[in-house]
């Protein structure tokens, strides 16, 4: 990655446990396929890396339109994991990755964790990839449908089993709709995991008070956006209150160098940004341009400086009436 | 691909509808009839995506001159808010984007079908067409005469022009599917090209398959991003040699397809599939590559 | 309640299993004290009814300021449930309640399966009380603080006991900050709950960057307003789907008659107005109103005409992969 | 407690601060100094709570001419919001809210002192105190010149008027603390009113509570409401006899709170208490009524 890295003011580098990229600013799972279309709009070069859109082992047709809906502050989508199939992905993506010049993580979905093994060996040696990004909000199949980021013991098979047939950091990206996130990212770096992305998309839901429908062909859909950003910055905190040391990815309503700061104020080493893409197109390049700017007038020299800054040490975020 | 802060030339109601002129050189130069742009809404508010218009007309009188022209029709907060911009206001403009309409081969007419603001773009596809010398037909519906957008200008551009209305409060009372056959056989039209609600795309390319006429039409469905990256514009279209289908994006792959490619049970089909026929088929290959090929 | 009933057009009149509203459209917990306060701004005649500030055995003081942050289309809060004990509330709440003419439900709050079921006793024959709302959306003493409405067992146990010593309908309030918001529910309607209000605060954080720490005095807090409705749709509509014929009190967002009668048509037979009482103290009637336009404009004769008609029949909303 | 929609009468600068003016016959009618009034914020905007202001003037002309003044800085997006209005806006408006300044028995001198914007509310308290014949005198402090608020009236208001600047732009260098004990002497204050920073409120309580001069503070903590339903605006208060304390709502039993009775390091105290303090003592009984009899 050095030569990436080389190419950024060295001060916005940072470093997962061994993953070096060079800014702590990346391109959220599914919010910029590749970079391809992207690299029309943004300077691929000064953003800290890429994860791409969810490659499964088969083609997905994806779920039926209406596949987004607009809610305050944020979206609803529900796309079905639509994808070519890895075997398009290495055809048609691994060249671009290879000379893309910026990290590649690979986010890999499916629905078994012989899917997700085998997707792994396939994508493991593309030149340019740096890392792994297990989407385990997935049904699995042979759980009858649970999904595997809502129980320790299928996030952890799973992951297990990724980490052990590649050299590649594997993150673990969870979902904050369970009633212990932090249970299951323990289950997930005992396995083997090399780190975590927090979080997924929550489940949302809307209604066409027209036509009395749901507003999403799935009827449910996940919630992205500004609107979540309260609930990603609890989930960094609360895992990284429990696991001093994890590399963790923020995810979760980031669209300004101010949300970024606040998640790696919560313990996130770097941040992806999702949906501000949509209407933002440069959004990882400015934020990571804002990010250097408050570093300066902070007087801190690199952002690890602000990695896990802003908890209250002695308080345990589970404890007392948080509802009022 | 372009994004540029643009001034807001000016603002305009034309019948039902707001017509926007911005300053946009480097994207009126490229911009081609069916492409759009999209349009940025401020920060701070509750809704936070773009909004996709189509180009309505693209001026390039080269140098810092070049205009676009859009059209739109108020339906909630992003529409209401860029009907209330002004003159000089900056806005976040992206385009031009995704595929235009193809150009016929040869001097063959075309007839030309718009509903509601759908007959804007169509304006800027018939000034290409007679520029190139190619005879232009067309037939612009509305629900009234208030939507029937610029008669007098669509008359200005095409050999013939029939207008219908639901309530018939201008030219004939009905829809434009109604009319079709007919001006299809009097025009002697060889291509189609429509634009407008998506059930009348569909009533149109059905006309076209059975009387075997080509037709191209340019599609709505949601859109988060307009880049080709969030996939929520699918529009599921068939094979060529009509085995098996693929979802594709309506902002890069489209929104001009080949009427006859798209499976529009599936898309727009009364009963919403169950989950299980959107489960992936394994053992299909994915034919996306092959069907981009029109 | 037919006198209070009686008030307002018949038609926006409710009926929860057996508990009949003037309307659909109360007051939630913790936004409205017990109606003192509003009722110089808001004509509580005309709100379908009131439910209280949560009520614990003992005084509490409450959580250090700040107590609240505003967050994109939503805010967070950690009050710490401060309120004077029941001893004061039947001393200074239970005369103004008598006397309000609107239906109140007492929600009680507390540590032990005992206290819930003290204060229980303590405010079931209060005149104008017409039912019970169980916050149980706080931790559990005697299980190492585990929050009661997290887990179907302690769920359960609580609201079982509550129910067994009342003839008023109980309503359990969740939490959407489970892995299965239906197991608890079905956990708790078993135990003898009469209904359910759906849903309370979802756990969230907000950091200031300036000075580096918590924007909450608690740390974490809980997020409510517009962002979290789409949760609140998917929770009622799942529980709903699930528990068909089970009385559903919708909370989560709602500020129009729009999102009201979204949460309705996902499965609520009333829903409550928690956050949009504090900028529009009148929210309650509006929203009344909003949906008696609404009714006659399409035609129908009672809101429970709207009441699951949002959904999808033979969907399952778990299955098929809903992030992206 | 009134509900209204009031035309803004006008809106200038006033140094480094705004200043509105509200067509508000009821609420002016209604208001005392240290009250104040709760503004909402346009819905669709990504933030959602009234904004609370202190009533820096309240005429009461009588009929339909009423008015109310608040002055701001602008520090967000509401107060921008605000700043932004122009004549004839309407705006939502909730108020008087809270308890106001008590005044004294008797012709007694008193000191006003005001930090900031925190000096608007106290010209309201001077007018009062003066129209009942007691004398007035002030120290306005502010970090700079630009934001010693209206000096020239001030003077207007008071017997004696110090003004102290951190940058020493104007007035003598420093904060109104550093010359709170000389001048409490020079003017043999009887009572002693203050406003602004809540740290500034601390030193002067403390202050006064060593002189043993009663003090009146308007304090300013964070409110979702404002209404009194939310107890996001908690003060901790000590009860008289000094045994127990209990958190009340700055929005109602306050803002004006007797200094003396404010449990200033619970409250802004540096090190913030660990949950465990927060914990109920079950042992204690509520004594929020006894606290609220001032
Ligand atoms: C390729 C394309 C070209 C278009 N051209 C025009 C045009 O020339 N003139 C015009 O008036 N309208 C046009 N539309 C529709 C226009 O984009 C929507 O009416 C507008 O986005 C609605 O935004 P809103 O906030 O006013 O309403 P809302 O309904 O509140 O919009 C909510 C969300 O849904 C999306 N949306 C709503 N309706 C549509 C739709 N029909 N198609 C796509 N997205 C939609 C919006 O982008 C937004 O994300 C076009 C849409 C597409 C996809
Ligand atoms: C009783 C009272 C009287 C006040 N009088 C005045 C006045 O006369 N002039 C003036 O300029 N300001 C006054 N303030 C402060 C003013 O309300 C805030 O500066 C303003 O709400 C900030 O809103 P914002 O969106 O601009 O900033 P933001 O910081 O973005 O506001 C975010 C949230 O915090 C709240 N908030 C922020 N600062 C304060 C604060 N200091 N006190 C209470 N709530 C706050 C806001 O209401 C809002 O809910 C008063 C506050 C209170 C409580
Ligand atoms: C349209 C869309 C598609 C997404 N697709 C994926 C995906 O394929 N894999 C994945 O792990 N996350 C996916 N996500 C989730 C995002 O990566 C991210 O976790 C989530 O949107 C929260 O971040 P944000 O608020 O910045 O958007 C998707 C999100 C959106 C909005
Ligand atoms: C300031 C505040 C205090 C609250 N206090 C309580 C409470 O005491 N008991 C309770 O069950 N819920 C309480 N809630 C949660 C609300 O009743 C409601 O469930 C939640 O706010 C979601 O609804 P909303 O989005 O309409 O606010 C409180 C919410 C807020 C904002
Ligand atoms: S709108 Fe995002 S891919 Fe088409
Ligand atoms: S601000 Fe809501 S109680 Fe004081």
């Amino acid at each position: 990655m050095t030569d990436v890295a080389s190419r950024v003011p060295a001060s916005l580098a940072v470093d997962l446990g061994g993953l070096r990229l060079p800014t702590p600013v990346l391109a959220a799972s599914g919010c910029f396929n590749a970079g391809r279309e992207m690299s029309q709009l943004v300077d691929l070069k000064r953003i800290g890396g890429i994860v791409t859109k969810s490659v499964t082992l088969h083609p997905r047709k994806g779920l039926t339109v209406p596949r987004m809906a607009e809610t305050p502050a944020g979206m609803l989508n529900a796309i079905g994991l639509q994808n070519a199939g890895v075997d398009q992905f290495l055809s048609h993506e691994a060249a671009w990755i290879e000379q893309a010049g910026v990290p590649v993580l690979v986010s890999i979905a499916g629905t078994s964790v012989e899917e997700y093994s085998r997707v792994t060996v396939m994508v493991r040696d593309i030149p340019g990839v740096v890392g792994i990004e297990a989407n385990i909000s997935c049904p699995n199949v042979d759980r009858r449908g649970e999904v595997f980021a809502c129980f320790p013991d299928q996030a952890a098979e799973v992951v297990g089993a990724m980490s052990r047939l590649t050299r590649l950091p594997v993150f673990a990206k969870l979902t904050a709709d369970v009633t212990n996130i932090v249970e299951v990212a323990e289950a997930c770096i005992r396995a083997g995991a090399h780190g975590l992305s927090l979080i997924n998309t929550v489940l949302g839901m809307a209604i066409d008070t027209e036509t009395f429908r749901p507003r999403l062909g799935a009827v449910t859909g996940g919630l992205s956006g500004p609107a979540i950003r309260p609930i990603a910055v609890r989930c960094v905190y609360q895992v990284a209150s429990a696991l001093p040391g994890v590399p963790i990815m923020g995810v979760g309503g980031v669209a300004s160098a101010e949300d970024a700061i606040q998640l790696m104020l919560a313990g996130a080493s770097a941040v992806q940004v999702g949906t501000a893409n949509f209407y933002q197109p440069d959004a990882t390049v400015v934020i990571a341009d804002g990010i250097a700017e408050f570093l300066g007038r902070k007087g801190l020299s690199r952002p690890a400086d602000l990695v896990g800054k802003g908890g209250v040490r002695g308080v345990d975020a589970q404890s007392a009436d948080r509802r009022g | 691909m372009i994004r540029r802060s643009c001034e807001v030339l000016s603002l305009r109601q034309t019948g039902a509808y707001w017509s926007v002129t911005l300053v946009a050189p480097e994207i009126a130069e490229e911009a081609r009839p069916g492409q759009f742009v999209e349009i940025a809404v401020p920060r701070g508010r509750e809704f936070l995506l773009r909004r996709p218009f189509s180009i309505h007309q693209a001026s390039r009188r080269g140098g810092w001159a070049g205009t676009i022209e859009i059209v739109l029709d108020v339906v909630g907060p992003g529409t209401r808010w860029v009907s209330e911009l002004t003159s000089h206001d900056m806005v976040d403009v992206i385009g031009p984007l995704g595929r235009p309409f193809q150009l016929p081969r040869g001097a063959v007419p075309s007839l030309l079908i718009g509903g509601g603001y759908g007959a804007a773009p169509l304006h800027f596809l018939a000034e290409e067409l007679r520029r190139r010398g190619k005879p232009v037909n067309m037939i612009v519906g509305a629900r009234d005469h208030e939507r029937v957008f610029k008669p007098v200008e669509g008359k200005r551009l095409s050999d013939l022009i029939v207008v219908t209305t639901e309530d018939a409060s201008m030219g004939e009372r009905g829809r434009v599917t109604d009319v079709l056959a007919d001006v299809l056989e009097r025009t002697r039209s060889r291509v189609v090209y429509a634009c407008g609600p998506n059930a009348m795309l569909r009533a149109v390319a059905e006309h076209c398959r059975t009387v075997k006429v080509p037709c191209q039409v340019a599609v709505e469905e949601l859109m988060a991003c307009g880049l080709g990256v969030c996939w929520t514009c699918a529009v599921p279209l068939v094979a060529r040699d009509g085995k098996g289908w693929w979802n594709v994006r309506a902002c890069v792959e489209g929104p001009v397809f080949n009427g006859s490619r798209i499976w529009w049970e599936r898309w727009l089909g009364g009963a919403r599939p169950s989950p299980a026929e959107d489960e992936p088929e394994a053992a299909e290959p994915p034919i996306a590559k092959e069907i981009l090929r029109r």
